[in-house]
């Protein structure tokens, strides 16, 4: 996602860690929206079993490998985007 | 909004410009997880298939393109409530 | 929502600041939970077209229009009962 | 909370101010969302029928005091949850 | 939840203001969950009557109840696993 | 995080430190709602049956070993992109 804080010259240290934790909260947002999203694709809801069976630990692999996907692929539309308008909003608000 | 002097704007000003950040940011992740919740459904494989990679393209489209409509007439919606006096009450 | 806000006497600067934060987070906030309402009930999730269709632009439209008014409705019914009860906490919390 | 000082307190209590005030404008928003998404399901015009804005007027005054007896229930039990000495292995 | 916060031994004042923010945020945290999971499992959403009926008021009694147990639950389940992994991160992050 | 002193570096520290105990008590929370909602459907009585109470030791041992397996993969890819330059763009 580091396109989103690649812009601006950094100045001050205040400014330098404000980024930094930005970051960390993007990745750990991340992650608990992968959580949330391959749990409820890949585990059934039943809990026959207390441990994760061949199929769900499979799917929980591709699962975090398709999402990284979706993220790159993304991202790539979305400057791609930010390029051709340079600099207009790209949302609404 | 109104009744601040023109130091304090500045300093609600520079506080919205971090939250505008954060408010992109959670943006790109709801349209990664939405995305990703309403064209991915098979994990017979590790790769996203064609079929699924051009739903996201269009779904990334499409949601774009709804969040901006939606933020257009909001603003307009708000706007025209402001002028009759705000929410009822004010 | 400025009946939320229109309560106390402000003082501080620090208190003004706070309360146009609080009055921009709540606009946020209700903008983000339109775009969640209105994307689930107008737009399909099988995404056959990258652009939005008649249908669901005129969808999305008036999809805004009613989720303002519930929230003017919501708005004026809880400043009734909050008259009516006139300082009492209205949550059980 | 035991074993602070009336000054730690005092700070707290102060903090605890601004949460509420929050806790309140989300509970406001999430009284919205979900009265319009449980009664709203027409696009045919810009208003609200009759038939929906009845059911949002119900679902608020159900909803609220659906809220309050959970409050009423939660609060009960963490009272003799505390009286048995918190959650186990305090 | 207090397992959670009784680990370190607290020195400065705000050390001590902050976890008795972090347990309040906690309790005001599992409300809100409460609140969603309960009137979700409990209200008919076609919203017939503005008044709780017999059965909606006994079923949020109860789930009030059960929700405190499997919150009861699974903290005794993760003090158990704390305690025979002794120091190791219990996730994977 | 390159290019950060080793003084900038210890008050990120400070405040990762903060964030984890957050982090810590969000996944908790989420835990509990998530067993609660899927295991538990029946409101004849006030406690827990032996069926449900069971779902929701399983839940809980499933979800966490779920969780683990999700960082583990999550921090590999994570990694396996920094090493080719992060995402796209950078």
């Amino acid at each position: 996602m580091s396109f989103l804080f690649g812009g601006r010259p950094q100045v001050s240290s205040e400014q330098k860690i404000a980024q930094a934790e930005a970051e960390i909260d993007m990745v750990s947002d991340m992650y608990n929206r992968l959580v949330q999203s391959c749990s409820k694709k890949c585990i059934d809801s039943a809990y026959r079993e207390a441990d994760l069976n061949k199929g769900e630990s499979v799917c929980l692999d591709r699962c975090v490998a398709k999402f990284f996907e979706v993220n790159v692929k993304v991202s790539e539309k979305m400057q791609g985007e930010a390029q051709q308008k340079q600099g207009g909003g790209m949302f609404g608000m | 909004m109104d009744g601040l002097t023109a130091g304090e704007q500045r300093e609600l000003q520079s506080r919205m410009e971090k939250k505008q950040m954060k408010e992109f940011m959670n943006m790109y992740s709801n349209l990664v997880q939405k995305c990703f919740n309403d064209c991915v459904n098979s994990f017979e494989s590790k790769s996203l298939t064609s079929r699924e990679e051009s739903c996201v393209m269009r779904c990334v489209d499409k949601q774009m393109k709804s969040s901006q409509r939606l933020g257009d007439r909001f603003q307009e919606q708000n706007a025209a409530m402001a002028q009759q006096g705000g929410l009822p009450g004010r």
